[in-house]
């Protein structure tokens, strides 16, 4: 464990000494929460209407699919026009784009940023490393099977993908929105230990709470 | 003056020649830039310690995009390698696929046809203005504005239409094989090319009165981000980055490889050395391959006989022992793959020597020290890293 | 003037007015900006698809009372902004709360959602949010300076502290609106709206490149819904102070929408094409450009 | 390269040297020769940039590689410095103090390989992996495939036949 | 300084520009004329080689069976399954594919919620992309296997014809070593082979200059190597995936490579010694390939083997039914040689029923293996074929090995358009080069040139020698004058040999008829086995078909003692007769080795 994470004792700048425990003083403990839809289904059908027309993308590029992610933003394909837009945190964030492969450094990173958008949230799957190791499925330090760590709403083939590949998946991810199956979230929360499980066999300094929020 | 950093009123040096930052001092704060940040290129993480908007300390970590090439290649055959190298750099992948190719004809004895060789400097300057629009663009982007990345990321997209119907792919082109290359030039492809060169000129010179002659542009860049000449060589610093700082080394005209001897160009230099004059060493490098693009296709000789040498049957391809270095001019500086072979089918070794990797590693790390919080994006994208030929 | 309890429907429905036409607008100089990047740009209802969206957001942690409280301050200050000044001139229903001082209040509310944004952002614990805000802090104030210079000349120029009346003084021609009596200040107040308007070379509390982005790092679903719909209607509101002060006023809706619209565009067209400063840069500009140039401006008068 | 290396020979004890090219030439070293060649060949032969430091495991011959490829920027040629390590204990000086830029690779070498640079600034920390517990993943017994195959899980029900075999039983069905 | 405050503006001319933004990008752009998108495959071109699955980097082909296929013989009967969870679209598959069938479309858009869906078959598993005409196909002179045989050196025509000496040279290293690179080694070659030789295994041999490992690996499964090295009828070159783009692999002349590389000496020490005695022992009748690879096989076992030949000679029909220049005797007997340094016992010119009554074999022995080769020829029965002017084609051989002074004369007709009818009649030929200094030789053959029976390779150098082959000819009659001299034979042309239900029944056409010249007429159509050897009993006890012994798959006759093999069961392959060899071997140590334990019992 790094050593900024362990308990320890500290002064404070007025000179009155405490102690620390990182682990639990920073982070929260809580586990996720299932958050059922709405009562009333014409209210979560109009919020899935305005969830999937407003799709805020995580701006993390964790793989080499991020490359194609800038000609979506610029003039050429401008996936603006179709209510996708980056975002810089992942608080704002309701879609998450793997960018293919995740090393074992990145799928750390990408799980705290995965927990740290709100529900419901999305992930896309990008290219044939996220779906099952792609060319790098004899990699030591990749994983192969994204959904084994994150539940995973839509898989786009390609190695990597174009970015029309990627505005039909958008197409398809407000399809699957507006017909309320892109639950990814609860079920994250619902399968929180197998998850977990999942994720801690790979990653072997786990050194961060378990649940992000 | 960046490079004698200004330790005077802290952090205190330790006896053991570490840095005495004690954060809970309240003194210093420890700040991460990545790898989820947009101002960082690519995926990486700097850890910065600052103190108050300066950064005491800066350290670089990598190995987000490791995937372990090297080791992938040691087990697999050598035309198996060639699919997968171009995945090392993903903005350029060319590079990877030329040093690969050429070292393997090295050790095998392999002659490849002069027309492959016109159609693989072609597409390496190709990849080298793709790989400059994008620099452009995030140079412009990192002091918040994005109206330069627009225009230079559609004309990159115009190029890469270009890629698309010559080499059958977008990004991933796996176009210069051992041997030669896939195919010929697509009909019309002259054509279009002018084009698209005709395009890139015209969105250089909305860049240059835009960024270039830009008041604000100025005062964010130009003394900023100073490197000294003198740490060129101790730095290992190649490319635009040695460029900028007046030491015109550039591998396309001091080891000239593929047709670069048939070409009329003279390296770009800079003088002084700052995020500025980076910058504009490379908007005039684009302007120079724009030129070696025409250059190329007017030059290039007629097709006479097949594109690929050949080849033994690839699937049983063995290689006798041997170890070789193959450098190349990237739009980022001094490419070269270090390849090892024992005789077997596969590579026994190779080393991918990727100008980021000093450039983001030792030299980043050494720069940033001193930087005020709001430069450090900029900083880094003037050295032109890409994270993933450091870490492989 | 009088305060009658009709204002308070009446001021209401303004609000409800403004912010609509708000979130068109802003969606409107999005596609304006976007053009420049040769694009087409976000769709001119996406602004509201946005709010509906993190308003349906199922789950939002917390990071403490302040937290909550801080895109309440922050919409607050845009509203009380819009609400203490006249919308528009000569029209009983639509001058809202206007009263005789109201420029004074006007001056702080501009300032006030930053405070709260400020104690928000600190309690969000998120170390870019700290420094974004205390980049916020330093420029705001110092952009606040040439305004409030450029506001101490006219009222010194009209002898008027109150809005409504500063508009009237305005009537009768376009030669008569402030900008051309006093072209000083309103030069001086211009350059510290672009300060003030969060675009580039003045966004240096986002900079997203930066710290990203700043203060509304940590803020999410609805918490952001609320700072989206000041984030829209504050720039509005504050521009139809300028408007007020500097451009004549509007005597009815559609000069409103095209003067409201015109002077925001300012900011646009600026922040396009320019980085962004450091810190010290921005208030450095302020103070060799914007500072003598309203002191000037009240020299003057 | 051959007179730069007769050059070299009568001041170093130097092993085996391979012409690869015109440009570029390999010599192998000893442990203990390298600081004196290196500070000659960079202050003056004029090999002052540092190209790259890596290293090789020929594993079966009990020993690594190592290579320093230095590169003349004003002539123009490259050499090459090979040093044979025994691969049981593998340590090695550190040169960052010639080039500043040799801590990374030796970082890089020590994670990777195992190979030990004792005092090479920030050599024990984590360069490219996070918590690896296995062999040094670039070391030839080090299997990625293995590796991979227990630590991820790859998706299942995939069958291949081999051509060979299906045809037989197709063409000779009564054959064991 | 003010200009760089104006210049950014001019930013804002976009303003008054079209977007550049493509409207809708889901459908206007498709992707280039090259692209490399998903996959496409020609079902039928495809043989199922898994050249790709070989080349695929990330292990993303499988091959897997294909129910609808239902062509044993002509592909595997697999096809690529591609794993898109794998697949990098770099398009080496399509680079080596070996007939060209898998290519790439233009299409790439593929999404789909459920991970394990992205698996299909292409040609098979329906996709939209299935008719996409543009995308990537292999360009033209672009190969990553060569594609053209390597020559091996052999007499030239006019060289040859005068003498009766081997043709063909064999490869030298170089050229072996350019032909052993081209295998892709899909094993396609090992199912097809009778004897299921390891072939792409000792073909990797050659490359790697391991000429005793080859050695080995060829007599692990076929103790005639020397044999098929020059003579096989190689039906691994017919299924080899080389010829779809190019020429299939010499297979044969690998073969013989190593063979002739491996110092005659070294044999017996590489194939191997033989397990201890077991005391049994087994009669086998006929030294041909069949035969010798049963006592090759038995005798390494540990049994113990007497082989009864009525020739003076070993090798059977390879030696009596194969003329010298394609089968040098000398080779022939190094083959039995090795053969017979096992410990295999030959009695030659023993004939059973004459010289050995079958009786005493069946008691002496604990096994008799059958394998008498087809040593009798056929007759067309036209008329006047009982004249003695008309002779038959394995006779014929028979007497030219046994270096009987065969008169031929100036004129010769052969009927037939097999291997045998190219063998008499470039004997013949040689005879006649010898005799009279020219070629004077008809062959009418039923079939046409494109249906031919006979290799190509063989009525090529047939026609390189002068002798003149006629296709589509059927015969009608000997053509004989009054003195009772044949001079000719008459034939009509053939129009169909089959009829509708694909029964053999020729039909001619009167009008076209010639009559060829000749005072010999030779009929080649094919031979059948002399069972006089057997005698009533045996020969009313065995089952038959169509004049062939019923046996077994293992090769047993109904008589449990008793099992056949080689031509006399199969007909005329060596290979086949080397394969049956092996099978019988195995049965019968099976079947003896359960006497065995029936006895201890």
């Amino acid at each position: 464990m790094k050593e900024e994470l362990q308990k320890r004792t500290v002064k404070g700048p007025d000179g009155f000494e405490f102690e620390v425990d990182p682990l639990n003083d920073y982070y929260c403990s809580e586990a996720p929460k299932a958050h059922p839809p709405a009562y009333a289904k014409i209210v979560e059908s109009f919020f899935n209407w305005a969830r999937s027309e407003s799709i805020w993308i995580l701006g993390f590029g964790t793989g080499c699919g991020a490359i194609e992610m800038r000609p979506l933003m610029t003039p050429r394909f401008d996936a603006y026009r179709f209510g996708v837009q980056w975002r810089p945190t992942p608080r704002q964030a309701n879609l998450f784009i793997i960018s293919g492969y995740l090393s074992v450094k990145t799928l750390k990173r990408a799980i705290r940023s995965y927990e740290q958008m709100q529900n419901p949230k999305y992930v896309l799957g990008l290219g044939s490393c996220t779906i099952n190791g792609g060319m790098y499925w004899d990699s030591y330090n990749t994983i192969k099977k994204l959904d084994d760590y994150m539940p995973v709403d839509l898989f786009v083939a390609g190695c990597m993908p174009r970015p029309e590949a990627l505005l039909a998946s958008f197409e398809e991810l407000k399809k699957v929105i507006k017909a309320g199956k892109a639950e990814g979230a609860n079920a994250y929360a619902e399968n929180f230990d197998w998850y977990k499980a999942n994720q801690k066999k790979v990653i072997k300094d786990w050194d961060m709470p378990d649940y992000n929020w | 003056m960046l490079y004698q950093p200004d330790r005077s009123q802290y952090p205190d040096m330790g006896p053991d020649g570490k840095l005495d930052i004690d954060l809970s001092s309240g003194k210093y704060l420890k700040l991460w830039q990545g790898p989820q940040h947009p101002g960082i290129t690519g995926n990486m993480s700097l850890e910065l310690t600052v103190c108050g908007d300066e950064v005491v300390e800066g350290k670089v970590h990598v190995g987000y995009l490791h995937r372990g090439f090297e080791k992938l290649m040691e087990r697999r055959s050598f035309i198996q390698c060639f699919p997968i190298v171009c995945r090392i750099c993903v903005p350029e992948p060319d590079f990877n696929e030329y040093c690969y190719a050429a070292a393997v004809e090295e050790l095998a004895g392999i002659e490849i046809s002069e027309r492959a060789k016109w159609i693989r400097t072609l597409i390496l300057e190709m990849g080298r203005i793709n790989s400059y629009m994008m620099y452009l663009g995030g140079q412009a982007g990192a002091l918040g504005m994005g109206v330069i990345g627009q225009w230079t990321t559609y004309v990159r997209d115009l190029m890469l239409d270009r890629f698309e119907e010559l080499t059958g792919a977008r990004i991933y082109h796996m176009f210069i094989i051992p041997g030669g290359v896939r195919d010929d030039l697509p009909a019309g492809f002259e054509d279009r090319m002018e084009e698209t060169l005709k395009e890139i000129e015209a969105t250089l010179k909305d860049v240059q009165e835009v960024m270039f002659q830009n008041a604000v542009f100025k005062k964010r860049t130009k003394g900023i981000g100073y490197i000294d000449p003198s740490l060129v060589d101790s730095y290992g610093i190649t490319g635009p980055n040695a460029r900028a700082a007046g030491i015109a080394k550039d591998v396309r005209a001091d080891q000239p490889y593929l047709v670069y001897p048939h070409l009329d160009f003279e390296p770009v230099t800079g003088k002084d050395s700052d995020i500025f004059t980076r910058s504009d060493v490379r908007r005039r490098d684009v302007i120079m391959s724009v030129d070696l693009v025409r250059q190329i296709l007017s030059r290039m000789p007629k097709k006479d006989g097949p594109l690929m040498a050949k080849l033994p049957n690839v699937l049983h391809w063995k290689i006798p022992r041997g170890e070789t270095y193959i450098r190349g001019e990237c739009s980022r500086g001094e490419y070269g793959f270090y390849v090892v072979t024992d005789g077997s089918g596969y590579p026994r070794r190779v080393n991918v020597r990727g100008p980021s990797y000093t450039h983001a590693m030792s030299l980043l790390q050494r720069m940033i020290v001193n930087v005020n919080i709001a430069d450090v994006a900029s900083l880094m994208v003037s050295l032109h890293t890409y994270p993933p030929e450091i870490e492989r | 003037m009088t305060f009658e309890w009709i204002q308070i429907p009446y001021s209401l429905m303004t609000l409800l007015i403004v912010i609509i036409y708000a979130f068109f607008m802003t969606a409107l100089i999005a596609k304006i900006g976007a053009r420049a990047g040769r694009r087409y740009g976000i769709r001119i209802h996406q602004n509201f698809l946005d709010l509906f969206k993190n308003y349906s957001l199922r789950s939002s942690i917390t990071h403490g009372y302040m937290f909550y409280l801080a895109p309440v301050f922050r919409l607050t200050g845009g509203i009380g902004l819009l609400l203490f000044v006249p919308t528009i001139y000569g029209s009983q229903m639509f001058s809202n709360l206007s009263f005789a001082g109201d420029l004074i209040l006007a001056l702080y509310f501009i300032f006030f959602g930053t405070l709260g944004m400020a104690l928000g952002a600190a309690e969000s614990g998120h170390p870019y949010a700290a420094i974004g805000i205390s980049r916020g802090l330093s420029q705001v104030t110092m952009a606040e300076l040439p305004f409030a210079l450029s506001v101490f000349a006219i009222a010194v120029q009209y002898q008027t502290l109150s809005v409504t009346d500063i508009v009237a003084a305005q009537q009768g021609g376009f030669m008569n609106w402030t900008v051309f009596t006093n072209p000083l200040a309103v030069t001086a107040a211009m350059m510290s709206f672009l300060g003030t308007m969060m675009r580039s070379p003045f966004d240096l509390h986002l900079a997203p490149q930066e710290i990203p982005i700043g203060p509304p790092t940590e803020y999410h679903s609805s918490y952001l819904a609320l700072m989206q719909t000041n984030r829209n209607l504050f720039p509005v509101a504050k521009v139809v102070i300028y408007m007020n002060l500097f451009f004549g006023g509007a005597t009815n809706w559609p000069v409103f929408f095209l003067k409201v619209f015109l002077i925001y565009l300012f900011s646009a067209f600026v922040g396009v094409v320019f980085p962004r400063f450091r810190v010290e840069q921005s208030i450095r500009w302020f103070m060799v450009w914007a500072v003598p140039v309203g002191i000037a401006a009240i020299l003057l008068v | 390269m051959r007179e730069l290396y007769e050059k070299l020979k009568t001041r170093f004890p130097l092993g085996e040297f391979t012409d690869q090219r015109d440009n570029l030439g390999f010599i192998t070293v000893d442990k203990d020769q390298l600081r004196p060649v290196l500070y000659h060949l960079r202050d003056h032969e004029g090999f002052s940039h540092l190209v790259l430091l890596t290293a090789v495991d020929w594993i079966e011959e009990d020993r690594f590689q190592l290579t320093y490829l230095l590169s003349n920027r004003t002539r123009s040629v490259d050499v090459g410095l090979r040093v044979m390590l025994d691969r049981g204990e593998p340590v090695m000086e550190t040169i960052h103090d010639i080039w500043p830029t040799a801590a990374t690779y030796q970082c890089e070498l020590r994670e990777m390989f195992g190979i030990d640079f004792p005092d090479s600034p920030g050599v024990m920390d984590d360069f490219i992996l996070e918590g690896w517990d296995d062999l040094p993943p670039y070391r030839r017994d080090f299997d990625t495939k293995k590796y991979s195959d227990e630590t991820y899980a790859h998706r299942e029900g995939r069958v291949t036949h081999d051509p060979a075999e299906y045809m037989k039983k197709q063409l000779y069905p009564d054959e064991v | 300084m003010m200009l760089d405050v104006l210049s950014p503006f001019r930013a804002w001319k976009n303003l008054f520009r079209d977007p550049v933004t493509v409207i809708d990008p889901l459908n206007d752009r498709p992707g280039a004329a090259r692209y490399r998108g998903f996959h496409q495959n020609d079902v039928d071109l495809c043989i199922g080689c898994g050249t790709c699955e070989a080349i695929c980097q990330n292990a993303a082909i499988d091959m897997v069976p294909v129910k609808q296929l239902e062509a044993p013989g002509k592909d595997s009967g697999l096809r690529p399954k591609i794993d898109y969870g794998r697949c990098c679209w770099c398009a080496l598959c399509v680079d080596v594919c070996m007939t060209g069938s898998l290519t790439m479309s233009n299409e790439y858009k593929w999404v789909e919620s459920d991970p394990e869906k992205f698996r299909f078959i292409p040609g098979v598993d329906k996709k939209y992309w299935d008719d996409a005409e543009l995308g990537y196909h292999r360009p033209e002179d672009y190969h990553l296997t060569p594609h053209t045989r390597a020559e091996m050196g052999e007499m030239e025509a006019d060289e040859r014809i005068s003498n009766f000496d081997e043709i063909v040279y064999g490869y030298t290293r170089e050229q072996a070593i350019i032909e052993a690179d081209r295998c892709v080694s899909c094993g396609l070659c090992v199912a097809t082979c009778p004897a299921h030789m390891s072939i792409p295994d000792y073909i990797a041999a050659i490359r790697d200059g391991d000429y005793e490992g080859g050695l080995k690996l060829l007599y692990e499964t076929n103790p005639f190597s020397q044999v098929c090295g020059r003579v096989c009828t190689h039906r691994c070159e017919t299924v080899c995936s080389a010829q779809h783009e190019g020429d299939p692999i010499a297979i044969r002349w690998l073969k013989r490579h190593i063979t002739d590389n491996v110092p005659a000496e070294k044999y017996a020490e590489i194939i191997g010694g033989k397990e201890p005695d077991t005391g049994k022992k087994i009669a086998i009748i006929g030294a041909g390939p069949a035969g010798l690879t049963t006592a090759f096989d038995l005798a390494k076992m540990g049994h113990k083997v007497v082989v009864h030949e009525a020739n003076s000679g070993p090798g059977g029909m390879a030696r009596y039914g194969i003329p010298e220049y394609r089968m040098p005797y000398d080779v022939l007997d190094h083959e039995v040689s090795v053969i017979e340094s096992l410990g295999v016992e030959i009695k030659y010119n023993t004939r059973i029923g004459k010289d050995i009554a079958m009786e005493e074999l069946q008691k002496d022995y604990d096994a008799v293996l059958l394998s008498i080769g087809l040593h009798l020829g056929r007759s067309t029965r036209i008329i006047g074929t009982d004249n003695p002017a008309v002779a038959k084609a394995v006779d014929l051989l028979r007497d030219i090995t046994n270096g009987k002074k065969v008169k031929v004369p100036e004129t010769v007709v052969v009927i037939g358009g097999g291997n045998v009818a190219m063998d008499i009649a470039r004997s013949v030929a040689r005879l006649q080069k010898q005799t009279y200094g020219e070629v004077k030789l008809t062959v009418t053959a039923l079939e046409d040139f494109d249906h031919f029976l006979a290799d190509p390779e063989e009525v090529k150098e047939s026609f390189e020698e002068g002798i003149n082959i006629l296709d589509a000819r059927g015969p009608q009659e000997i053509v004989i004058d009054d003195k009772g001299k044949v001079t000719g034979l008459r034939t009509w042309k053939v129009k169909s040999i089959f009829d509708e239900d694909g029964r053999f029944n020729p039909s001619y056409d009167e009008t076209d008829e010639i009559i060829h010249e000749g005072t010999l007429v030779i009929e080649a159509i094919g031979q059948m086995s002399d069972v006089s050897l057997l005698g009533e009993d045996l020969t009313e006890k065995l089952e038959w078909s169509r004049g062939r012994i019923v046996v077994d798959p293992d090769g047993r006759t109904n008589q449990e003692w008793l099992w056949a093999a080689g031509d006399c069961v199969h007909g005329p392959d060596i290979i086949h007769a080397v394969a049956d060899g092996h099978r019988v071997a195995k049965s019968i140590d099976k079947h003896i080795g359960k006497a065995k334990a029936k006895s201890k019992k």
